[in-house]
């Protein structure tokens, strides 16, 4: 265990605990809201954004595989809470069917689809949320990494596969609601999604995910299996000529970082109320691979960071500068590139060390 | 000629060359020699412009030439073989040699026969890929490709690695042959003593980033030099 | 639940109301030509199409120029008198002439006079009245457009005129379509079987889907009905064929579009190994260097119109490919060896592109118009050929085969090559990387911005121009084979052809995300796309 | 009190949408200098907050609460998609705000905090249709319906789909074409079409196709030769704006069904369009429908807040339903207590001057329909938010309101 | 052949036309050691490609233990079989420790819950110790591999070698950029470990050859030039006329 946390994870880690405590009590209106209550669903948005960019370096960062369609994986463990939070409806909706979620009643669908079966309960939506991304990760991955599909040709088919997803789910005719999605949501195992004690419990649980998928991506890359992933990402051959099943392990990492993504996308689903097609879309992908490389890739916590910051300046600016902000966006990937070679948990790492052996001349200097 | 002053360098933050010092003249072959990673490479790179230094002087007939960019010192007159050849993989084998023209004013770019015949195996090669060919015929090629360019100082970094004993006499020969020529300044990386040893006209043996031993041939004895390069 | 509510005090409708009153009664007596023209302002829709219809009749020989007016939106009534006056465009403005007597009114002020308004349907009735009048025209065009018309309309009344003019035709294609435009007429005649049989062959003859509309209401015909099925049928067959032979062309032309879209990206990418996010909006920017161009040119020299787009074309390379050269010297030559960081940087330069664009042109479509030889299309046999189209495909040709020609025969394409491959080998061979870096890249930019010149003939010109080709272009390279210029080419037209071959099979939405499934399964066929490198050197 | 009244504006201004919706943005304050320059609201001036939701669904939910949580603004105009105002759904009842969404939709919908001030398919494809049946509009008897494939092209065109049937066409006479978002490539599908309409019977296009792809498709058509005459295409979702980039001469006669076109010619539509251009700063700028509905929206808030004397949500909502205020068409609309706004339907044709010069219009104004008469489910359903019904789907089968 | 451990017969691999293989055949005994020279292009690299499994053959078959057909196998079975490879360009994974790259080449487990739940032992340390003092990079085993010069990694590949521990070595021009004295030293180095297991040299060094002291075999045009000890095949005029010149 000890290996597991470093200093580094161990300093996040009591970071993510501190704001997990402390923003719901802050927001709670027996603390007098000192920071208004919509925070806490905001703050679990990045927290599950944070989690996807944690899949991705996984995956990226430690096995060279660059997925360009990781948000996929996210739409569907999203699209399977949605597909159960639109159940839990039942016959509250407009048209007031027991059964048929709003958008199949007015485009006369008469009964519902088969893949809409069971998720009505929780435990197997629980399960889908990982089980569909991760099959989907394992058939696709299967295929691929057998056939060695590696570098740029991987990255262009992995967002092939987001974009003919979207596609598909745009359709209306595929019975996930077309490009309006899943909306409408009341609750979540029975508590109302409305309620600030549901949208706290949600909170946390994303920041437990978040830390369970730091710990478990942590654990892979520390163990000695994380051994044959680094030099599969540096020298794919050289491994195969070790005796390493190379296709194997890839698979592995793959389908574990499609899971989590899952995950997820399932907890951001109740807390930003709709799961789109929009979320399949080619840019959405690009964007979890600007957080990684922004935060520095193949650093986990990085990755979460990256996450974090860029969506919260998205959050930031486009209420500031709402004309303004892309300049500024894009003027931060284009000076982070630039000047922060190491993405920034780099940067903070090189000015900590900085700081320290600035500080330590300081105290040898009153020393002497 | 080319004089080599104190040159320091560094990757990242481990210094690799302390104050190296090396001389080379027309018509001369200076040897430099010394174990795996004493620095041997790394002082090539320097010279050629491949590494920047962080101090000391690298003077081409006089002139500090250590801040300029690599191609500037190709077309004043340097050319390499580099340790690994680097072949450009995906040009033909006469793409390879023509890439060198591009120090030669436009009149001149030609890929001179005298090289080729050097190199026969080269001729039949012509169109192959430089990527698919065998490791001894790439540093054939690496070897040619610099002598496109007519350099007035060639460095080779370990030409005889990879290659059958007929084509290291080649070499050899070729490489006593420019020298005789007598325009052109000769650095040699080496680790294959008698191959040095033969070619040599001075000495330079390099242990931990520096110099340790430097001299004309005649005033190195070899068992002291063996002693040197042992472990 | 649908309820309408009347509020009859909304001024217009009730003095359109009061008109109807008034003009109604007078349509219904036989009148003079003159007083026709005169009642056409008035009344409804309805009202003027049985005043167009009494005018075609009239046999006036001011009748053809008149409606022609009145079809092409020239023909006004005057505020002050009520006269009714054609407009001709003249230097300066307009000039009105009595549509009666010819003479020359002189030049109208902007808001003088009223047009007499059409809508289709009276549109199309004075295409058939005016094509029944100008069957005799002196000038070809006119007779063979005339002919057309009555051909589409296929009234039999048309049937006296239309031996008129074929006893006096004398051009072979006028006559055709003549004899044409009379065989469907007489198919809804009671002529001897023998004529409509006749007739049911020159339609056969002519083969089209137009033909077909006019065999097939008489299939069941107890005369002739045999024949016509027939017909239909042999009209059908042939279809098909030709049928096949459009969705091909539609695949080369979409391949076309697709590998504008993909080739500089095939050098910056493929070449270079930069992946580069902004390729779309340096696409863009020649789209709008192609607006600006014109907007120009509509300001300054309208009559340079036709050549905007020769004009558009070298500027647009300079604009994008100076962008392009800003964006290596600025930030990618920073990152060779970093490759994934391009991504991320050059994300950044995208997104500020993009804004920039919406800043100073605003967020809308901007109009970027068709010059006279794009516009309109032609007939090869039943399949019909976009000028536009076929232009556009001659364009990506030309820039393929002459990139394809700097790509291999020049210095400048060796030395590019030799950079990309190994970038410090390149130096120590002399080779100045920095600027063959920034040409390359400049070169990359520069075709893609030509790719914008083209494309903003048949797409939008708006800030999200670039994001709706990006991944298409990337597919390309991709499917191809990165590094290969011939694979962006076959990956462009093979995706482009096969595209449009499952397209009506199944829709353009399945047909889109059956393309990308067929992409992702063919990689894992070949790993490195169509064109790829084999051997040690690949792997090198 | 003087502080000042904030107003929410919800626009996207990048991303896809950027295109239509920026600006419904610059109408937007545009109204809301003028409300200021004429002594603001309740004797307080507006201050409008921006936002831009960057055509990114999940974002409008989060802009949306930001600014009714954080800037506390009295109301939001915004939306255009039918997404983005599902996403914010919850959000305005939740916090018990005001939405107006100014854009034409698919209906089906009736919420207590939303006031749509855009048509509902009655007010806009089946005024067309009936239009395109008539005499005038060339008695057409074969439809092709080209849509975008999303939901409100799939659920209008199945309420044309039943109404067309209801009026005795047959369904091989129906084609049904979807495409997806920016689709660029139109010449199968134009080709398509032509073929269809080359059958002998009169043959026109409905076209629910999304902003992005109309220009493309425009441009195929006219290169393919198409003419209003053989086929004229009636879309509705092609305004001026979208006229804007691109050349109309060869579209001259070509149609589209709205509720307001710049070129009508009426004072108060002449005065807006001056007032437009003189806060634009740009002469060429057009007007167009949304932003005829945002006009209204905003008047009919003002008035009711003025009714009402206060911006408190539950006042003004209950003060909205009955207002009456002008629209730009020389009528007046009024809210309805469904929470849809009543109408005039125009059809207009497409001029080479990039505008529409309206050849037909209903007698009448229409009362926007929340719940389609034309599909089976949402036949039975009526909305009123007043008192005693105060539900917006009220089951008359059952007697009693849907859903929770 | 009985008892062999490697038997090529009649090989022949062509790239576009060109035979780079020629019908090749070859013999190697357990615990065999061989030396393969000939010229530059003979196809030796080639020969190492097919029985490693990278390549596969036109035509020939590649017995292994006289069981298994190698010319069906991909590289991972071959390692698997027991079958090490040192490259001619030298490739170790750069971003690794020189000691975990040698864990990473340790006889073992090669499946992926071992590698997941395994943890090092106290042995392993002791293997990867003893290997990284044998290759003289004990000193640097925590240093990453990339920073290494060309020779440290020729010398870090021989040791994954050694600790693969496979029952058939092909060594790939391991002299090259090596001193005198190292080459004796890999020289002696292979010398001892054969015995125990097989290995095939390709070298051009002919000291280094002759310090093998083992049987050559001489490979042209991608076939069997001339077998015998060295002082044998290189009296061979042939061998003298394309290979060690005059
Ligand atoms: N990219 C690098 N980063 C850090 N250190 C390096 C790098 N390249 C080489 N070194 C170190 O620098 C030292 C000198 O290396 P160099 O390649 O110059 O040695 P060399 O004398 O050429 O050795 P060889 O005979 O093995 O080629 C070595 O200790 C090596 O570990
Ligand atoms: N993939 C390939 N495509 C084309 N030619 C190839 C390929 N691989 C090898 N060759 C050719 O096959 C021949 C044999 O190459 P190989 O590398 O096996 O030689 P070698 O005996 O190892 O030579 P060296 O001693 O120089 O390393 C060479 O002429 C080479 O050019
Ligand atoms: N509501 C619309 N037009 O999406
Ligand atoms: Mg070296
Ligand atoms: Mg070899």
């Amino acid at each position: 265990m000890a290996r597991l946390i470093d200093r580094r994870m161990g300093v996040f880690l009591a970071g993510l605990f501190i704001l997990t405590v402390a923003l719901p009590m802050a927001s709670s209106a027996a603390a007098g809201q000192l920071v208004p209550a919509y925070l806490v669903s905001l703050v679990g948005k990045y927290l599950c954004y944070a989690l996807l960019a944690v899949a991705l370096d996984l995956v990226w960062g430690f096995c060279g595989i660059l997925s360009l369609g990781h948000g996929a994986f996210f739409a569907l463990g999203g699209y399977a809470m949605g597909m159960y939070l639109m159940r839990q409806i039942g016959p509250r909706g407009v048209y007031g069917d027991p059964v048929l979620p709003d958008f199949m009643v007015f485009l006369n669908w008469q009964e519902l689809p088969w893949f809409w079966l069971g998720f009505d309960r929780f435990w197997f939506a629980a399960l889908m949320v990982m089980a569909a991304p991760g099959l989907l990760a394992f058939v696709f991955g299967w295929f691929a990494f057998r056939s060695r599909v590696s570098g740029v040709y991987l990255s262009i088919i992995t967002q092939a596969m987001t974009y003919a997803l979207m596609l598909a789910f745009f359709r209306n005719e595929m019975g996930f609601g077309g490009n309006n999605g899943l909306t409408d949501f009341k609750d979540i195992l029975g508590l109302d999604l409305t309620a600030a004690s549901t949208r706290t419990g949600l909170f946390v649980a994303s920041a437990v995910a978040l830390a369970g998928g730091l710990m478990i991506a942590r654990w892979i890359t520390a163990s000695r299996l994380g051994r044959v992933l680094v030099a599969i990402r540096d020298a794919e051959e050289r491994t195969r000529f070790l005796g390493y099943r190379v296709e194997h392990y890839k698979l592995f990492v793959f389908t574990v970082s499609a899971a989590m993504a899952g995950v997820a996308g399932a907890l951001y689903v109740p807390q930003v109320g709709i799961i789109n097609p929009g979320e399949f879309s080619p840019a959405n992908s690009i964007e979890i691979v600007i957080w990684v490389a922004l935060g520095g890739r193949g650093t986990l916590i990085g990755a979460a960071l990256g996450a974090f910051l860029v969506t919260l300046a998205k959050t930031v600016l486009t209420g500031w500068l709402p004309e303004l902000w892309l300049f500024a966006l894009g003027g931060l990937f284009i000076m982070v590139t630039l000047w922060l070679p190491g993405g920034v948990l780099g940067a903070i790492e090189t000015g900590l060390t900085r700081l320290r052996a600035f500080a330590s001349m300081r105290t040898k200097e009153i020393e002497t | 000629m080319l004089d080599v002053r104190n040159v320091d360098l560094f990757y990242g933050a481990s210094q690799v060359l302390r104050s190296v010092s090396l001389k080379a003249q027309p018509g001369k072959v200076t040897a430099v020699m010394g174990r795996n990673g004493v620095g041997k490479t790394s002082l090539i790179r320097a010279i050629c412009g491949r590494l920047p230094v962080a101090s000391g002087q690298i003077l081409w007939n006089g002139t500090d030439v250590a801040r300029w960019p690599a191609y500037r010192r190709a077309r004043n007159g340097f050319a390499t073989v580099p340790q690994g050849r680097e072949i450009f993989p995906q040009l033909t084998v006469r793409e390879n040699l023509q890439t060198g023209l591009a120090c030669l004013p436009r009149s001149e770019r030609r890929i001179p026969e005298s090289v080729l015949d050097l190199f026969p195996v080269l001729r039949e090669m012509m169109d192959r890929r430089g990527g698919d060919l065998s490791g001894g015929q790439q540093q054939q090629l690496a070897i040619a490709r610099a002598l496109v360019t007519r350099p007035r100082l060639l460095v080779l970094d370990e030409p005889t690695e990879g290659i059958q004993p007929s084509i290291i006499k080649d070499i050899g020969s070729a490489i006593a042959w420019l020298r005789d020529r007598g325009d052109m300044a000769i650095i040699l990386v080496e680790q294959y003593f008698d191959f040095a040893r033969d070619l040599a006209d001075s000495f330079v043996v390099m242990d931990r980033g520096e110099v340790i031993q430097a001299g004309l041939r005649e005033e190195m004895v070899e068992s002291d030099v063996r002693e040197l390069l042992a472990v | 639940m649908k309820i309408v509510l009347c509020l009859p005090f909304r001024p217009y409708l009730a003095a359109l109301l009061m008109a109807l009153l008034v003009v109604l009664p007078a349509a219904g007596r036989t009148a003079g030509f003159e007083e026709l023209v005169e009642r056409l302002p008035h009344g409804s829709y309805a009202d003027r199409a049985k005043v167009i219809d009494a005018i075609s009749r009239t046999g006036d020989p001011r009748a053809a120029e008149v409606l022609n007016a009145l079809l092409e939106g020239r023909l006004h009534a005057r505020k002050d008198d009520g006269r009714i006056v054609i407009l001709v465009d003249s230097a300066g403005g307009a000039t009105a002439i009595d549509a009666l007597s010819g003479e020359n009114l002189g030049g109208v002020l902007a808001g003088s006079t009223e047009k007499i308004k059409t809508n289709n349907r009276l549109r199309g009735m004075l295409r058939t009245a005016i094509g029944a009048l100008s069957l005799m025209s002196p000038d070809r065009e006119t007779r063979l457009m005339a002919a057309q018309s009555v051909f589409a309309s296929g009234d039999p009344a048309n049937i006296e005129a239309l031996d008129a003019a074929l006893a006096a035709e004398s051009d072979r294609q006028v006559a055709t379509a003549l004899a044409e435009a009379r065989a469907v007429a007489i198919l809804d005649t009671d002529a001897p079987v023998e004529e409509k049989r006749a007739a049911v062959a020159i339609l056969r003859a002519r083969g089209d889907a137009a033909a077909q509309a006019a065999l097939a209401p008489h299939a069941s015909d107890p005369a002739i009905g045999n024949e016509v099925r027939e017909a239909l049928s042999r009209i059908e067959q042939a279809q098909r064929v030709w049928a096949i032979a459009q969705n091909v062309w539609y695949g080369l032309s979409l391949g076309s579009v697709l590998m504008l879209a993909a080739i500089g990206l095939a050098i910056t990418f493929g070449v270079m190994g930069v992946i580069n996010m902004a390729h779309g909006e340096l696409v863009m920017l020649g789209a709008y260097t192609t607006f600006a161009v014109q907007e120009a040119i509509r300001g300054a020299a309208p009559w340079l119109f036709d050549w905007s787009l020769l004009i558009a074309a070298p500027l647009a390379v300079l604009v994008a490919g100076s962008v392009g050269i800003a964006i290596e010297r600025g930030i990618v030559r920073h990152l060779y060896g970093r490759p994934l960081e391009t991504l991320l940087a050059t994300w950044g330069v995208s997104l500020i592109l993009q804004q920039a664009v919406r800043t100073i042109f605003g967020p809308n479509n901007r109009e970027v118009g068709n010059p006279s030889w794009m516009s309109g299309a032609f007939e090869i046999g039943q399949m019909t050929v976009t000028w536009s189209r076929l232009w556009i495909l001659i364009f990506a040709l030309a820039v393929f085969f002459a990139l394809l020609l700097v790509l291999r025969r020049s210095f400048f394409g060796l030395q590019m090559r030799a950079v990309t491959q190994n970038r410090p080998m390149a130096a120590e061979m002399g080779i100045d990387t920095g600027r063959i870096d920034a040409l390359t890249f400049g070169l990359g930019a520069g075709i893609a911005g030509l790719a914008g010149v083209a494309l903003s003939q048949i797409d939008n010109v708006s800030p999200n121009l670039g994001q709706s080709y990006i991944v298409d272009s990337f597919m390309v390279v991709v499917f191809g084979g990165a590094g290969n210029l011939w694979g962006a080419f076959a990956g462009a037209f093979g995706l482009g052809i096969t595209n449009k071959l499952l397209e009506p099979w199944t829709g353009a939405v399945l047909g889109k995300i059956l393309m990308l499934v067929f992409i992702i399964l063919f990689i894992q066929k070949r790993p490195r796309g169509l064109f790829a490198l084999r051997g040690r050197a690949a792997e090198a | 009190q003087t502080a000042p009244i904030k107003v929410g504006i919800l626009h996207s201004l990048s991303g896809t949408m950027a295109i239509s919706e920026t600006t419904l943005k610059d109408v937007m304050l545009m109204l809301i200098e003028q409300q200021n320059r004429a002594g603001g609201l309740l004797g307080r001036p507006l201050e409008a907050v921006v936002v831009d939701p960057a055509s990114d669904w999940p974002l409008f939910a989060e802009k949306a609460r930001e600014l009714i949580e954080k800037d506390q603004v009295a109301a939001v105009f915004g939306c255009w998609t039918s997404v983005s105002r599902k996403s914010v759904l919850p959000v305005f009842k939740e916090l018990n705000n005001l939405l107006f969404y100014p854009v034409q939709y698919e209906g089906e919908e009736s919420e207590r905090n939303v006031f749509y001030t855009g048509a509902a398919p009655n007010q806009q494809a089946i005024p067309a249709v009936d239009y395109l049946m008539s005499e005038d509009g060339g008695g057409v008897e074969r439809w092709v319906l080209a849509g975008t494939d999303y939901v409100y092209p799939r659920t209008t065109n199945k309420i044309l789909e039943a109404y067309l049937k209801s009026r005795g066409v047959a369904p091989e006479d129906i084609m049904i074409n979807y495409t997806p978002f920016g689709h660029s490539d139109w010449q199968t599908i134009v080709s398509d079409i032509k073929a269809f309409g080359s059958a002998g019977k009169k043959t026109a296009v409905v076209s629910t196709i999304n902003g992005d792809a109309n220009v493309p498709f425009y441009k195929e058509l006219a290169n393919q030769g198409i003419s209003a005459e053989d086929i004229p295409v009636v879309a509705f979702s092609v305004g001026e704006e979208e006229l804007a980039g691109l050349d109309t001469a060869p579209l001259v006669g070509h149609l589209a069904a709205w509720n307001y076109f710049m070129s009508v010619d009426t004072p108060e539509n002449a005065d807006f369009i001056a007032k437009w251009h003189a806060f634009i700063g740009d002469e060429s700028r057009v007007t167009n429908d949304p932003m005829e509905a945002h006009y209204i929206g905003f008047n009919m808030w003002v008035k009711a807040v003025e009714k009402a004397g206060t911006t408190d949500p539950d006042a003004v909502i209950d003060a909205i339903v009955g207002v009456s205020v002008p629209n730009l068409t020389g009528g007046f609309s009024t809210m309805m207590p469904n929470r849809h706004i009543t109408k005039p339907v125009l059809v207009g044709e497409i001029q080479e001057n990039g505008q529409f010069s309206v050849v037909w219009e209903t007698p009448g104004l229409v009362v926007g329909d929340a719940w389609s008469d034309y599909l089976p489910d949402s036949a039975k359903l009526i909305s009123d938010w007043r008192a005693p019904m105060s539900c917006g789907n009220f089951n008359v089968e059952l007697g009693r309101c849907g859903g929770a | 052949m009985s008892g062999s451990l490697l038997y090529l017969s009649g090989v022949t691999k062509s790239f576009d036309g060109f035979a780079a293989i020629n019908g090749l055949s070859l013999v190697i005994m357990p615990g065999e050691l061989r030396a393969v020279i000939g010229p530059n292009g003979a196809g030796k690299t080639t020969m190492m490609d097919i029985i490693t499994g990278k390549t596969h053959p036109d035509r020939g078959q590649v017995f292994w233990k006289e069981k298994v057909d190698l010319s069906r196998i991909d590289e991972v079975a071959a390692a698997r079989l027991g079958i090490g490879r040192k490259f001619q360009k030298p490739t170790v994974i750069d971003s690794l420790t020189v000691a975990e790259n040698l864990e990473l080449a340790l006889k073992g487990q090669r499946g992926l819950t071992a590698r997941l739940f395994g943890r090092s032992s106290r042995t392993m340390h002791a293997d990867i110790m003893q290997i990284a003092d044998r290759i003289g990079l004990a000193a640097s085993r925590n240093d990453l591999a990339g920073t290494l010069s060309h020779g440290q990694k020729q010398w870090l590949e021989i040791g994954m070698l050694l600790a693969q521990d496979p029952d058939l070595m092909l060594v790939d021009e391991p002299a090259a950029g090596m001193t005198d004295e190292e080459t004796m030293r890999t020289a002696e180095l292979l010398r001892s470990i054969a015995g125990h297991r097989a290995v095939i040299v390709v070298e051009h060094d002919m000291d280094f050859v002759r310090a093998l002291g083992c049987k050559v075999t001489v490979l042209h045009q991608g076939r069997v030039l001339a077998e015998g000890p060295l002082d044998f095949v290189s009296a061979n005029p042939e061998v003298i006329e394309v290979y060690l010149g005059r």
